[in-house]
Formats: C-alpha cells, structure tokens, sequence
C-alpha cells in the first residue's frame, strides 16, 4: 500500500515507502522460475523487456493449468459429475480470487477475451438505445452526452467510444496533455462538464508511463455524476491497485500482463452498475428461459459471458495472482520503480536519444519510450535484438500520443517483476551503439 | 454408505416420493400472504412458495407453508423437509432455520448437521460436497425465505398475485 | 470422405465406407495420450461422455502450447525481436493450418473468444445499418428481412439472431422438426422465402445428434439469394467438413470441443463476405490509423480480432488439427459412428428411457439425449456419476428443442474418438439401474 | 559476419542513406501516369509510388518511378532498388521482377538471390528470415505493383490525383 501511495497522483508522491527491490539473490530465485528467460538469442542470453505488451509465465502458472486439464478438464456448470463439479469449483474458485486480487467481490468480476472486449462490452452496453434491445436506463449514451477521454490511451480505450459516439450522436472529448507527458490538469475543468455522461481513462500509459492521477479524475467525474472506466491493464500488474478505494465505476485489465495467459482479461465493476447494463454478446450460459421468440437474461456477471468461457485460462489467472500476493504487489512495485530509475537515468545519458514521456520514476510505471534520431524503431529493434535484448517498436496501439509528441512510432522497453538490472544495462548498451551502427552522429 | 448414499439419504428420497405442503392452498382468513417464484437458470427447474403468516401474541407465526414446483429430488425433498420445519415457528425463528440450512449446504460437507435443529433437512448436509447441487437444495428455501420477507413487509391479506423475483441464490 | 458423405443429408446415405473404427490396440495407444482419462471416480475408472460439452486434451496438445510458452512467448506483430517473430510465424501457421483442416484459406479465418462469440459478430456486422458506423451494405439487416434459423438451435445460434431482429425489426423465422428428431423439410420452401436475408443453422445438433441436410438448405438459400451461416461446432470435431465443398458462406466452431483449448473458437467464411462485414468490438490490432476524432479499419481477418489474441491457444489449436489430421477424419467418424449405434441399440432397450431424436445412427453424430420416466435428469446423472460415468444434464443450452419434444431437460451421452465400447456399456449398465434407485418401476 | 550484418547489408545501408528515385516528380509529356499509397498498418509507415510509362515499339515501358515515404531503412531502400531495378523495363518484365523479389523475401530465408536478375534489390535475402520485416521489404514493391497496374489499365496523360489503394501485401 505504501507502494501504491507513492506512485499516486503527481505532487503528493513520496518516495516509495519501506518495501524493498527484490535482492540479486531473490531475483535469482524468482527468475529461475521462468523457463523463457533461459533463452539465449545468437551468443547472447535474452533480455526481456517488453512484458508491457505481453509478461512471461512462470511455472506455477504453467503447471496450475496443466494439472487442471490433465485432471478435471470439464465443461462449467449443469454438470452433474465430478470433473464438472471440480471444474465448476475451480472456475469460480478462480473468479473469487481475481476479484479479491483489485478488491471485487466475485459476482462483481467478468471474464472477458481481453480488456480490450470489456472495454467494447461496456461501449456497446452504453450505445444500444434506440436499437429495439434493453438499454442501460440513465446511462444510456444520447444525443448532446459526451464521453471523455484522454490524449495518451491505447486504442482499446478510445476506438470503441468512437464507435459509440457514432452508434448515438454523443460526442467524444478529451484531456490533453502537458509536454512532459502529464496529463494536462488545466484542462479538467473544461472537458469534463455536466453534458459528460462517461469518463474513461487509463490508470497507466503503456507509451508514457505516466500514472494518471486516479484520484483527482474521479473527483470531478463523480462532481459531474460521470460513470468512470479505468483501463487498468499497465497498472494492476505492477501496482497494488484496489478499484474500492479508487472509487471506479468500472474496470478492466488482461491477465497475459500480469504472469497469466492470453484468451481471458476481465471486466470488474460495481455491482449495481453491472447490474444496470443490458447484455451485448449473448448466446448459451447468460440467458434464463429461451423461447424461439424472444429470450431473459441472467445476472452479472454471467449476463455478460456468452458461450464456453476460458476456463483452464482462468485457473491459471488464479494461480497468477496468487504468486504476485505471494511476492507481494509492494515489493514489485518497489522493484520496478528501481529499475524505471536506472532506465530513465541511462537513457537520458544517451545522445540522439528522445524519452517520450516524464524523465523521472515518480509516478510512473516502468515502460520507457524512446525515439532515436534519424533511425526508425524498427531498425532500433532490430539491432537491440542482434543483442539478445527484446523490446517492442512501433505505436504500441497508441497512436495519438506519438503524434502527441511528434513522432509516428517509438522504441519500448518495459520491465516486470522478473527484470535485472544487468537486463537494463544489456538494453542501455546496446542503445547506445545504435546510431552509429546507421551512420548516424 | 456409498458417496450416492450420502447424498440421497433415505430421508430425502422418502420426501421426494411423498411432498410435504404441496400444492398452493388458499390462506386462512386473517393471515397475510405473499408468495415467490424462483427459477434455477442452470436447470431450468422452478418453484413458488406462499407463505400465510398469523399472529401469535406479538409474534409473527408461519402458519402455512404451500407450494408448487418442477424440478429434481434434491430440490423438492428440500422444500418439503422446510414445510415440515418452518410451519408454526416465528418469523425470526423461520428466519435462522434459513440461515442454518444455508451454512450447512454451503459448507462443502465440512459441515455437522445440527439434526436437532433441522430435523429432516439435516440430511441435506452432503449436498454441500456437490458444488452444483447447492443451488437445488436451496431452491425452495429462497423462495421461502423470499416470500417471508415481502409478508412481513406488506403481505396482503387475502393471496397476493405471482409476485415473481429472483435473489443470489439463483443467480 | 466416405464417411463424409455416409453423413450426408439423409435418404441419401450410405454405410461407413470403408474407414474403420479404431481397434482395441489404436484404441489403447490413442487413449494413453489423453491424461485426464486415466482418472478414476471413487472405485470406478473415468466413463467421460460429455465430449459434446468440451473435449479432453492429449498430451501432444499440451505439450504445444507450453513448448511454446517456454521458448518464444511474446505479442505477436509488431516485434522487431526474436521471440515476437516466433510467436508471430507460430501463430500465423496456426491459422493456415485450422483454416485449412475446414477448407478455407489463412485470410478467411477470424480467431474468436469462442463459436458464440463469431456468432454474435456476424448478428451484429449484419445489423448496425442506422447505427452511425459503417455497415454491410446489401447484406445488412433491415425491417421486413426475414432471418431463418431451425428449432434445434443451440441457443448461441438463436439468441443473437433474436437480438439482431430487435435491433433491426427484422423477423425471425424457424424451421420445425419432425417427431422422429429430423429436420421437417417440407418446410422449408414456405420458411425461406424472398424476404429471407440470413439462414443461420447447425450442422449437427447438440441435442439430437441429427445432422442437418447442408447441401438441401444451402440450394434453397442460394435460390432466394440469403447469406448462410452454419453452426459446425457438433460438425467440424466429428465430421470430414470442407466449408468450400458446402458451399457456406459463414461458420463458426470451437477448439476446445476438438481437443483444444478453451479461450479461442473462430469464424470462417468466404473472402467477399468478410470483406463486406463492417468491425464490430474495436481496438487495438485491427485499426489502420487512428487519431483521437476517427478510425479506419484493417482488412480481415485482422477487422475483427481487437486486442491480445489468443496467441498460445491457436498454437495449441494447432497442434490439435494435426492429430485429428493424423488420425484421419474418416476414421473417427467410422469410430463413433459405431460407438453411436452401440449407444443407440442399448438405450432404447432400457425400460422408461426416451431417447431425444433419430433413434438411428444414420445422418447422425455421437450425442445421445434421453429422458428417464419420473427421474430428473440432475438426478439421473448423479447416479451415473457414482459409477463413474460423466454425462450432462439440462438442456445443453438449447431449451426450444427440449419444449419440442416436451421435456425441459434431458440426459446427454457423447462420445469422442477416445471413447471406448466398454465405456458406453458402463453408461448403459448404470443408466439400467437408475429408476429403480428411485423407486421407479 | 553476424546475423545483423546479414540483414542489414552494406548495399541496402548504402541506398537507406542515399534514395535514388526519392521525390515526386512530373512525368514527360506523352507519358502514362498513375501511383499508388501504401499503408504498412503494423506499424504506421508509408509510401507512395509514382509509375509513368512511355511506348518503345509494341511495348510499354516503366519511363520513370518516383517516390516518397516514411519508414524503416528496409523499406525505404528496397524502394530505391527498386527504382534502379525497373526503370527502363517493359511492363512485363517489371510485373516479372516484382514477382521474383517477392518469392525471395518470402522464402524465409531458403532462396539463393539471383543477384543478375535483381540487381542490388538482392540484398534484401535476408528480410526472410525476420517475418516481421517481410512487409517492410515489399511496401514500395506493392505500390508500384500496384501503381503499374493502373498506369496500364487507366493512365492518364497527366498525373491524377492520388489513388489510395490497399492490397494484401499491407493487409
Ligand atoms: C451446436 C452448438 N452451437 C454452439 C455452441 C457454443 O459453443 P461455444 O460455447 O464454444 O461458444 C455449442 C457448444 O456449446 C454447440 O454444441
Ligand atoms: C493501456 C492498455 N490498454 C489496453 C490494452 C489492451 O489489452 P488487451 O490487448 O489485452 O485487450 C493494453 C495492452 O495492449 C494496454 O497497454
Ligand atoms: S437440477 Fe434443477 S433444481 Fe436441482
Ligand atoms: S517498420 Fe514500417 S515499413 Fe518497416
């Protein structure tokens, strides 16, 4: 919790508290248990920077998935035998503890494909009046209402409420930001109004970094009586984030960013705002009684999970959080504040090397972007990979903010709990050679 | 005593074969009555049970217990073996049988069932190892329980109509 | 394809040609590959035959997907380093090779979350006309269009069809059954009509087991000029399927009914139509460029995959295609095929059973529903489960054929290539003792 | 040498420094014109190709490609050699290089360039074995693909305007 405070809203941050970066020799350990770090590429062994697009998987999480299929592998519910009924218990088992993981109950915790699918099931479930189907009573989206945004989101958190936009003649706004790369606080008062019906902002900017002050946001949203949508997916893998006492409506995230595999993320939200949105996907399991005609659908969260959900993904998600409260959210978050310090320090260093974003940790996650004069990501990439050193190039599905700052695409390098910091180094090094090796000086 | 044993003890497939308070009867004058239906959307089974409270010097009394249904062993034996218990206790007492019921079946079967307290629907103790039979066991007790709430609150004296709701237990 | 064919529309068929159900020693070499069916419940040995609901995983399977968690896990497209391009070509050749195993080629396959969920995104792609966004164009749903499904509908493929008449004040039609679980075809030219814009149904029926006459529906549909969508989940696992040779325009199925994983199903469908279908859930990957007022969108399949995929669940899916592919279709088709008449032959000589559906093997795959005289289904399958015997209960999400044939909820045994003889016997043997356990007689 | 080094080939460093056909330009009078955009959506870069064809005899000939773009060196210089490469060629045989460059980058690697026929553009071999880069590679090359194809079919005497067009190779 310390952890968490002192990455909260910008001016009240303090140093981040007692927890500690994990040792060289719990760092040992911790490593050991992933298999993929093994890995050498060419002569050099991988260093993996790019867990803020995907995290590497540890072995408990492997196993806890491989010993359900291999065990009690079983469709979910309506089942009367035993490999159902163990199934069905590790499912929900599961649901309990990722809702428990950012402070949910578990009737307040949908499984989704992705955050991205949460993000499009809220848009659609806040879009669909006037289209003949239940709506969503006073949160409905209407002509004149605004939806709010801000300048740094993924795609996942814009694209779908410019479609709802469109689908009902509401109209999209958004926050700006300063130029090193905050957000624009100036501007709160002004976009968010008493015409904004929605407000949904990102807890993390998988570009910048910068952790957007939660806080303060929803202050004004709640004000304005604004339903709030936090794209949590680069804050609840490495900070201690509890939805409660961040007071949003609702909220999503990817359990493959956080030790957990790909094909499950979730949407966490109040019950009661669960509660008042219609179904947008529907077929088997969210339906009660289904006549050729017409059809009734369930409570949250199952009115919102149609068809076989993931389940072994589930199981594993399970295992997952339970690692991290093992390792403690405070002590990763320590340990990636350290390495977002000797990131940030080195690349500052480098000459004809622009960081997008703020140049200091203090409230910020540990994903660097970085634009390299006169050389394209890609090349960038490209040479750091000749080096053993992953990292992401590209627009990192956030377009505006590259254009934000000038630039079309970047170099990322992320850290996770698993991180050295001779893998920073290992980045930082070959960084450096990068211009030359283009002739560029 | 075989694992099907344990489940399907004597006591509950006799209830099943033979369905204490079935059957919707008209209240006795005087009482106030309120009924609840509950749908099982795992199975599709349901059930409706009305409740006619009277009074009995400043306490509410479950006087009857009536009530109709569809649906498997586990599920009418239960809402049987809840007439036999609750009819004649007070409101607040029919209201821990409840909660007793509850804590038993969701125990996991690591519960001891308080057979003096439950009488007959102690057998249900071994429900709780049976992850999705719960909601069968509690199917009528929920409507019960549901209908109880609205009789207290604004039962009306002559049968109210199908006052449909749905609480977590079904969910 | 002999065996293919032997499944063909009814009337028409033929014995099982000349593939031949697995031996006892195939039987045991395929059945030492599968882990989960080494489980013994209490004293009994594991009879799973709940297939139809989610299939078991063979080690070769999951071997897969964690060799590749282990090595090269990353976010696929967009990586400029190794681990991104092995992840990225992994995934890549897994859509060529399941697009493949149905006859489509790699760009007319879209990974979704599951079958229901391709069905939703083609409801609602054919029904956002007057939304705003763009739309289908002539293939767009709007009020008087008539949209036909059958009675025997999973509710996956009849729920978001409801909703899309809802939205569109189209009309829903249906094709009704005969008494003996077929498809009552003199129907069908009085139900599709001119007014018919979308035919949408099973190829077999998770209920009744009743394969549905493809080839008789789409030369209808073809004559009234309607898009066909076909739900090939109880089809694609069982059957030889090519969409091509079916000559339907859309179709969804699920990996993990065809020993994949849970967390991924796809849509397959002709190019043009693809083509002609507007995005529906938005993000992330499948965008061309984005700025904060509008988007464009990419071509498919890539329009329809928003966000993290399920990158190692197409690997394991993967890896799936290919021991069905080993094993050869035909032959596991001949398999169940006798396994469905043992099944058959044995159930309807039980007293007080009914079975839902054809009571012979023929057009017919291996899920058989019955109803037990004064026992509740729950209670049926609690029986057998203490005998080890794992079937499904209730009404397997398809509550209109259930009302059909008059019973709310049903007994489900299903077999899978796996499956052996002695484990129908098993299943019939406790089936036998059930009323009787409950003082029936 | 080291597998960056393979990649990245003296040649290809040399045309990413210096792009020859880079710049728009006016095409000759009596000259067919047309070009072609190309968006490479994985990563946001593009480029646009300017094709104009002149007659020789019975046959169309590439007079001139002119371009612009913003991308990788890969991109950028496959583009330049292409420039070099197809200048002067007929149609058909142009239409034929574009066919042997993309069999190569597509090769993963397992193609012997024929470096007589391709010229310096056969130094993009090693483009195969990195996926990711194999768009890279053939961006420019799909537009003038695509840009001739237009130029043959409906060029016009004076550049027209441009015509955004998207193919699998982007897709
Ligand atoms: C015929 C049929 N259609 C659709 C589905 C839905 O598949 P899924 O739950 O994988 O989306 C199923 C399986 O449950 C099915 O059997
Ligand atoms: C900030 C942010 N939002 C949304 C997403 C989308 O997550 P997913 O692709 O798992 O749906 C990501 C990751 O890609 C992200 O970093
Ligand atoms: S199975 Fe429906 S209530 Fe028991
Ligand atoms: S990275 Fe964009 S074209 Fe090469």
């Amino acid at each position: 919790m310390d952890t968490l405070r002192s990455l909260a809203p910008a001016g009240e941050a303090a140093p981040v508290g007692e927890a500690a970066p994990f040792d060289d020799a719990e760092l040992a350990v911790l490593r050991a248990r992933f298999p993929v770090l093994r890995r050498t590429i060419g002569d050099h062994p991988l260093a993996y920077l790019d867990s803020a697009a995907t995290a590497q998987r540890p072995v408990d999480v492997l196993d806890a998935e491989r010993d359900y299929l291999e065990r009690s592998n079983a469709a979910v519910h309506r089942g009367a035998h035993t490999l159902a009924e163990e199934a069905t218990e590790a499912y929900e088992q599961a649901r309990v503890a990722v809702a428990g993981f950012v402070g949910r109950a578990d009737d307040e915790l949908v499984w989704t494909r992705n955050a991205t699918e949460g993000l499009n099931l809220v848009a659609f479930a806040l879009s669909q009046y006037g289209t003949g189907g239940a709506d969503a009573g006073d949160l409905t989206l209407r002509p004149g209402d605004e939806v709010v945004v801000t300048e740094l989101e993924h795609h996942a958190n814009l694209v779908p409420w410019q479609q709802a936009c469109l689908r009902t003649g509401a109209h999209l706004r958004w926050i700006g930001l300063t130029d090193d790369g905050r957000l624009d606080e100036t501007q709160l008062d002004d976009v968010i109004t008493d015409r904004t019906k929605v407000l949904a902002f990102a807890h993390a900017s998988n570009v910048l970094g910068t952790v957007l002050p939660v806080e303060r946001l929803v202050e004004r949203a709640r004000a304005v009586g604004a339903l709030t949508v936090l794209d949590a997916c680069q804050s609840v893998p490495h900070l201690d984030v509890n939805l409660v006492d961040l007071d949003v409506d609702l909220a999503v995230f990817s359990a493959h960013k956080m030790l957990g595999p790909t094909g499950i993320g979730a949407l966490a939200g109040r019950r009661e705002i669960l509660d008042a949105l219609p179904p947008v996907l529907t077929g088997g399991s969210m339906v009660e009684v289904v006549t050729m005609e017409s059809s009734t659908f369930r409570p949250p969260p199952q009115r919102f999970e149609a068809g076989t959900p993931p389940v072994s993904q589930a199981v594993a998600w399970h295992r997952a959080v339970e690692v991290l409260d093992d390792l403690g959210m405070d002590r990763v978050a320590a340990h990636e504040h350290a390495l977002t310090e000797r990131l940030l320090a080195g690349v500052t260093k480098i000459p004809g090397v622009r960081v997008l974003g703020p140049e200091t940790a203090t409230d910020r996650v540990g994903a660097v972007s970085v634009v390299v004069d006169g050389v394209h990501p890609h090349d960038v990439g490209q040479v750091l990979d000749a080096a053993g050193v992953a990292v992401r190039v590209g627009h990192h599905c956030a377009q505006p903010v590259h254009r934000r700052y000038g630039a079309t695409a970047s170099t990322r390098a992320s850290v996770y709990l698993y991180t050295a910091p001779s893998e920073v180094d290992a980045f930082l090094e070959a960084l450096a050679g990068v211009r030359a090796y283009f002739g560029r000086r | 005593m075989g694992s099907l044993d344990q489940l399907y003890q004597q006591v509950i497939l006799d209830h099943y074969r033979e369905k204490h308070g079935f059957g919707m009867r008209e209240p006795g004058t005087g009482t106030r009555t309120a009924q609840s239906h509950q749908l099982n959307p795992l199975c599709g089974d349901e059930v409706t049970v009305r409740v006619a409270l009277g009074r009995t010097g400043a306490d509410d009394v479950v006087q009857d217990v009536s009530w109709v249904g569809d649906g498997c062993s586990i599920s009418l034996a239960s809402t049987s073996t809840l007439h036999d218990l609750v009819v004649g206790e007070t409101t607040s007492e029919a209201g821990a049988l409840v909660g007793a019921f509850r804590a038993m079946v969701r125990a996991r079967g690591a519960a001891e069932p308080d057979e003096e307290l439950l009488g007959d629907a102690a057998a249900f103790v071994g429900v709780g190892r049976h992850a999705n039979r719960v909601k069968c066991a509690m199917l009528g007790w929920t409507a019960f329980e549901d209908a109880l709430k609205r009789a207290v609150v604004d039962g009306q004296l002559s049968p109210g109509g199908s006052t449909v709701s749905d609480d977590e237990e079904t969910a």
